[in-house]
Formats: C-alpha cells, structure tokens, sequence
C-alpha cells in the first residue's frame, strides 16, 4: 500500500480511540432514551450530562447555557436565525414590522482575511440585532479579533454570535472577555464523532427554537439527544484540554515547514492568511497558474488528503471567496490548496508531502498553455 | 467524485503532453465558467494525424481528457476529427462525473478547431 | 445485580452489535469528510451511498429521494415545516399572501385512535397545502389507514406527509400504494443509534430546505453527514428487513401476554388501541385510580423500565393527549403505562413484568386516597 | 428526574400507610394542576401525635413524601405541626427534584391541615 497522509484537518478529523471507547457503552447499556424516568433512561441522561458539564467547564461557562445540536451548521442556524426568528417575533407583536426580510450588512477584510473592529461599528445601524462572524476562517485560518468585536458589540448592546468551529479546542476562547453571547462548536473538528456540536448561549440571550418538537434541551432544541455521540464530544473536548497546548506548538511548527519547504523548492507560490495570528495548522498556499484541483488530485493519487481552495462545483468554478475578499488575484486564487494539519501529522509526513508536492506542480505547469504562452 | 481507473491512469501519465514547434495546426477549446482551458497541436501528413501535443489548465481531469484525447486523434484522417463527437472524448476516459463533463467539451472543441486550423491555413 | 427488563422500545433501542461493527470504520479509517474530493473523502462518502442505498431499496423509491437528518424530529421539522415555507414563498412571490400565518386543522380519532379519512376529506379546504398524521402514534400504537388517507390526498392534489418513526422497519410501509409524498424514518427506534434518521421526498415534491449552509444532500439538508451514524442506520434497516416479519409475530404474541396477564390479575384495567390494527410491540395499559408514574418508579426499583402514559413536567400533569381524544376517562388516563416490546424482551421477562406489577398496584391503591374514599 | 436513596427507601417501604378507624383529626393536601392528593390521619394523646396514617395519590414520589412526612409528624406536639414547614418534609427524603417539589407541599398542606383539625375539634 502507498503511504497515506490526511492534510485535511479543517474538513473533519479521525474518531480518537478514547472517544470511540467513551461512546460505546451508551450503544450497548447506556442506551436508553435519555427523557425517559426509569434507570435506563437515567444512565442515559447522565452520559449527556457529563459531557454538558465538561464542556461548561471547559469554556468557563454554566451548565445550562450549552445547547446539543446535530452539528457546526445547525449551531449557526440556530444562534443566526434563532436571534433573528425570536427578534422577528418580538417585532411583530409590537407591530412595527413592515415586512419580514432581515437586511445583511457585510464587513471586509484586509489582505490577511482580518477584519478591523472599526468597520464593525461604522456597520451597525439602530436596528441591528446580530453582529456574527467566524472566530477563525476554515480556509486561510485568519484569527479574528473577537474580543475587540465583542467590545463593539457590547458597546451598542447588540448580541454577538461567533462561530468557533475551526477554533474550538485548538485555541484559547474566552467568551466572557470577548461579550460573546452565542458560540458555535463542533465536535468532528477536534477528534469527535460527526453529527453532534453545540452552541453555547449566554444566559438571558433572547432567542426563538428553530426546531420543533419535544421539550429537550430545556425547549431550545427539540429531539431526543444523540447521546453516544454527546459523550464521545465530552471525551474529546477532556482530551482537547489536555493536549490543546502542546499540540499547536507542535503542528504550528508542522505547518511552517510544510509551506517553507514548499516555497523553498515551487517558484511562484503564496502563503495565504496572517503570519502568526493564525490556525496553528492552517497553511493556505496559491500556486500560480495550476488549478487547485489538479493539485488535490495528483496528491491524491500519491495518497495525500489536501483541499481545493476554489471548488469547481455543478460547472461553475467558484474561487474561494475568502482569497477573493483578501484581494489576491485570480490567477493565484485558481490555485489555491489547503493544508490543514492534525494531531496524527508527523515530520515525515510534511517532508513527503513536500517532495511529491514540487514535480507534480512542475508538470502541471508544464502541460498548462496559461502563463507560459 | 470518482473518476474511472483509465482516467486516473491518463492523469498519472498524460502522454503527449507539451508543446510543438512548428505545428500545421493549432486549436483551443474553452469552458469560459470554469477557466478551463486546451490548446491541442497537430502534425498532419497525407490528410492523416500523425502527431498530437497539447497544453491544459482545469479542473482535475482536463489533463486526463486532453491525454486521452490526444491518443485517440493521432494515427486519424483529419476529416473525421473535423467531426470529433465530445461523447467518443469521454469514452475515452471511461466517462466522467457530472459536475466534470465539461472536460470533454473543452477537448473535443480544441481538437476540432485544429482540424479547422489546418483546413484555413491550406486554402 | 436485580434482573433488568426493558419494555420501552418505543422510547428507544438498544444499538445491535452488527449495527456498531458497521459504524466502527467510520470513526476509524474511514472519517473523512464526504465532501472531501480525496480518497478519505470518498471512503467516507462510500459509506454514505451505500446506506442511502440500502434504505431507498428497503423503501422501494430512488436513492435521490432520501435525505439523512439528525433525527425523526427534523425529519419531521424538514417535511412539514420545508413544504410550508416553499408554499410560502410561492405563495409571497405571487404576492397574495397578506399574513404569514398558517391555519393547522386537527381531525379527530375515534375510540381507538383511528382517524376516519371522510374526516381528512372534510378537513380539506381549498387552500390546504399539506396533510400530515402519524402513521402509528408511539404511545397507544393504533396503525392509521394511510393508504385510504393517502388516496383522499392524491384526489385533492395535496401533499401528503406520513410519519413513520414508529412504524419505519416494523410493519411493512408501501409509500407509492400510500401516496406519500414525504416519510419521516428514524434510526434509534430500530437498533440503530441515536442522532440519525430519514425523510423521503417524492422526486417532485416542492420543498425548501429549513438548514442552510453548505450544499450537502443536494441541498435540501445542509451540515457535515453523520456519516458513522448513517452507515449504522443503513446496517439496522438491513437486519430489520431481515427479521421485522417474524419480530413482528413473536412480539405481537409477547404483548398480549402481558395484557392478558395483567388483566387477568389485575383489576380495573383496560388496554388502549386499537385490538389488531396495533404496532406489534406495543400494549398501552390504563391502571385506574392509580397514577402512571407511580406505577413506572415503582417498576424502575424492579429493574423495569416503561414509560408513564401522564407526564408531569413542570409543575402540570398532562393526561396523555392522545387517551384524552380518544375519550378515556380522567380517572382511567392518569393512570396509564405503555410497555413497548422489542428484539430483547423474552416470555420470561413479560412474566417477571406480570408478578411485578400485581403487587405494585395493589399497594398504591392500597394508600390511595382516591376511588376507595 | 433522580430521586434520593432516602426517598427511593421510603417509596419500597412506605411507613404509616394506609387509613385510620375513628381519628382524632384528619386533614387533606391537594395539587390541582396534578391531581396529587395526601390525606393525613392523627391520633393524638396529651398534645402530642402518638400515631398517623395517609393515604396518597399522584406521581411518584409523593408516596415516599408522605411515608417520610408520617414519621416527621410522628411523637411531635401538635403546636410543632400547626407550623410545619415544607422545607422540613422535603428535608426528611433529602431533597426533591424541581418537578417535584409541590409533593412537599401536598404532604405538609396535608398534615397542617390535619393538626387544624385537631384544634377546630377540641373547640
Ligand atoms: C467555520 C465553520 N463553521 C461551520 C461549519 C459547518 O460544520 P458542519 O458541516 O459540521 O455542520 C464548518 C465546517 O467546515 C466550519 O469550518
Ligand atoms: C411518531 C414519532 N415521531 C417523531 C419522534 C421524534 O423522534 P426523535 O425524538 O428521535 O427526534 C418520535 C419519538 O418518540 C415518535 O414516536
């Protein structure tokens, strides 16, 4: 068998072996519905509640101001448009709504994808009632300055939502210095099992269930909980905890190695994102002239799990609209691959990935009749 | 998507692939939406194919195509290629996934254009 | 250790071992991100199809008509509240909707919980936009005549959900015969683990999407897939293809034991549903001027698990709606039990249900105030 | 809902249960939004309760309440149960879950009642 390298961390990570061993006991025993009263349900209901309270404890939080949702994407939904929803229904009681749309203001960003706090406040308006952005970018993995937004936010008494996905458990969150009122975490991202997250929120937060149903989750997220899957995301939050520190030392190292060796041996190739305030294992690098794709397959066939920056999806190319927004150029955004690295990476791993990277490109641009007629 | 093990074959070792000097043809084919892009050249004897080379740029598999693509022009009457069907392109690649059929479009269309090329440059 | 009997399937079901094998490679080699173009992207999407699959075979539609949720209340969230906002927003663009409120007629049942379809017919109006009911109601488990209901639908042109969490896998379900438009399926009811499930959606069904983000599903469900989750779900509707015809008969006769032989030393008991259009697992029992969760604490101490047919939460008991539109008397609702059978449950086990129950009952009307006065 | 050993020992085993031939007082507690009733039966000699007995019907745990409240009342001056605390009754099955507080107040509401009673009777 060809050696196998996942470089794609940001997109979903392996189940750790502990997680697997925290889930199972609530497949088999563990199994009961955890609404119901009898013991079955009770030794359901606990494995939930552990996790609940591992995961208030990791983010400094209370118990009940974590919400179990079925992903990163339903966290957003509900904190976005749960706000919006529950807003909405305000405003129609006191009848001062007109219509029902919700008008978006967006902020940009700088070249390193970051955006300026002062933008912020110029954007908000008397009526707004959500100010969201994502802690870091899935793509390039630009931190953003959520304490300074937060601050903004405070300021103007507008709810702050942010989606931690790609930084939950790999760097340090403070919610309560940050004013955040709503934060989006995930579990497959750090070493847990798909189809689970949460979504912490603030305690007195005002906002609408976007799923109806049962009184689960104290009315705010109807459906029996996905116990198993909650109990591997408190192992995994336990072990994140553990290792968080030590691990971005290392993988940020990884990462400057992997682009670094990159840009010593590919001309005509960029390191996307902010130097430093960034993923510990996000390098988002632009080869001019190749197409993204291309590159993701040839790794591929070598074995190596990277992403394309710009999806050709349905026949439409999109280039990545973070690199977009950052300004670079077209002819570098075409080529755009994200290497996002893990708690698996190791040295060799780079280094091969390095050597396989350089003669596929070569060729490629060989072959490729854009910037060289 | 999952691509066809004669596709990922093709991708892995493209075969006349590069540029020509002097060429009696050349062509472009292009999927404006995607930036996909081809250029084929053709050597031409006694109204028959006789060498191939061609450049891309595009999403994965248009490397693959133009590959296959070209292997299935050389040794052909230029009169057939004048009529190059895109589907006996895609065949040659064992079919592609349906967000990548452009691939064969853009193909074939290069390899038509340089018939035409040569067509135009002898009248 | 005292002998455990768990007698609440309809709550939820323990994972069956072939159903955590299935599920392990997912957590493991196989965790990439199904949208990931690499080859542990598609590894994972593998699992994913195969799945979908399986459960469009089981069900006898196209594999494009099935989209994976996070549980049987999104399916339902998705099927009815999905077709209600598309209509809206039909309805919006033709600008000739003032309000934006829905108008939700209820039908009722009769003694046994049966819904007539002349009264569906009845209910119609002309701008009715969706029928939705319960294909077996979880608590009494009377089967609706879907088919009959299902036929009033298609003459009106209206579309037509069924809920089948209940029914999914246990009784046999012909959506074309039905005329169902919409299915709502899930996982955790049939061995399968928590946090999964189904909707089907009759190719042609016009419907909005209620999650929105990335385009997974094609669309119609955005959020990373439960990929570990789904390949387990796919594995029990395999085993439940297997095994439902006979489960169905050794439960049935399972169930009326424990009836029968509660009736026959119990008095003042009476069984809820319909006698034989019945889920097979299924015995809802009211105990009269007894309490349901008495009787379920009193169980739980003997290792039995069933769930309390009245549930007070919060402060307010809430008599089963369902006995009450079936017009059982109060004295009777408060007290009822529904024990719901499952692969587990053995002769001996309904037996040690029996022998438990006599003298639990007769103790709590032994102290009570009520009926005796 | 998790209830306390103390309470699950009281629900096995119920003290006191059951009613009374000719009470010196009796006394009722009810929670209408629950149906929940406890009914309290006192013999008393010389101010103080030398024997009770209830009756109590609702969810779960009031049984276990009222066995636990019996014994609290139980060799008590009757003076001490015209002020009886529901605080006190909860305490004696250590704590009741949220839901399920008001069985505290079913069962003191109950035995004040029966200890006013008491007193109206002697008037
Ligand atoms: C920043 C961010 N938010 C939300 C999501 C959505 O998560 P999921 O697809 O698991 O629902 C992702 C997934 O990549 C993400 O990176
Ligand atoms: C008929 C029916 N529909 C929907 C549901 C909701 O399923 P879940 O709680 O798993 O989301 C249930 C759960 O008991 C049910 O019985």
């Amino acid at each position: 068998m060809t050696r196998r390298v996942y470089l794609d961390h940001n997109a979903s990570t392996p189940v750790h072996p502990e997680v697997i061993e925290a889930m199972l006991p609530y497949f088999g025993e563990r199994f009961g519905n955890p609404s119901s009263i009898h013991g079955f349900g009770r030794e359901a209901r606990e494995g939930l509640e552990t996790a609940r309270e591992r995961i208030a404890n990791f983010l400094g939080v209370a118990k009940d101001e974590i919400v179990f949702t079925s992903g990163g994407t339903e966290s957003d939904n509900l904190g976005v448009r749960g706000v919006a929803i529950e807003h909405h229904a305000v405003l129609r009681t006191c009848e001062t709504l007109g219509g029902q749309g919700f008008a978006v203001t967006y902020v940009p960003v700088d070249e390193y994808g970051t955006v300026d706090p002062d933008d912020v406040r110029r954007a908000i308006r008397p009526d707004t009632i959500l100010i969201t952005i994502m802690h870091a970018n899935s793509e390039v993995g630009t931190i953003e300055p959520v304490e300074e937004i937060g601050r903004v936010a405070r300021e103007h008494g507008v709810p702050f939502h942010v989606d931690a996905v790609q930084t939950f458990g790999k760097i340090p969150i403070d919610v309560n210095a940050s004013g955040i009122n709503l934060l989006s975490f995930s579990s497959h991202k750090i070493y847990g099992p798909k189809g689970v997250a949460g979504l912490y929120i603030r305690k007195g937060t005002r906002m609408a269930a976007i799923q109806h149903g049962g009184e689960h989750e104290r009315r705010r997220r109807a459906g029996t909980e996905n116990v198993a899957g909650i109990a591997g995301f408190g192992k995994a939050v336990e072990i994140r905890e553990r290792d968080m520190a030590a691990e971005a030392i290392r993988v940020t190292a990884l990462r400057d190695r992997l682009s670094e060796g990159i840009g010593a041996r590919v001309p005509d190739v960029r390191v996307n994102g902010h130097p430093t305030r960034r993923l510990p294992g996000t390098a988002s690098l632009c080869f001019r002239h190749v197409e993204s794709e291309s590159i993701v397959l040839g790794l591929d066939l070598k074995g190596i799990g990277v992403s394309a920056g710009s999806a050709c999806t349905s026949g439409n190319v999109e280039p990545s609209y973070v690199l977009v927004a950052m300004g670079v150029p077209l002819d570098w955004a075409m080529g755009a691959v994200r290497c996002s690295l893990g708690r698996g990476t190791l040295a060799e791993d780079i280094d091969y990935v390095i050597d396989s990277v350089e003669p596929l490109v070569r060729k490629l641009r060989a072959v490729s009749p854009v910037g060289t007629a | 998507m999952v691509y066809s093990s004669r596709l990922i074959e093709h991708f892995r070792n493209p075969r006349n692939a590069g540029m020509m000097r002097n060429p009696d043809a050349t062509g472009e084919g292009e999927y404006d939406k995607c930036g996909d892009l081809a250029r084929f050249y053709l050597r031409v004897r006694d109204g028959r194919v006789v060498d191939v080379r061609f450049q891309t740029y595009g999403c994965g598999p248009t490397i693959a195509v133009a590959s296959a693509g070209s292997e299935l022009a050389t040794g052909r009457p230029l009169d057939d290629l004048l009529r190059l069907d895109r589907d006996e392109v895609e065949q040659a690649v064992d079919g592609l996934p349906e967000e990548r059929k452009h691939a064969a479009d853009v193909v074939a269309d290069a390899i038509r254009a340089a018939a035409r090329d040569y067509v135009r440059r002898r009248v």
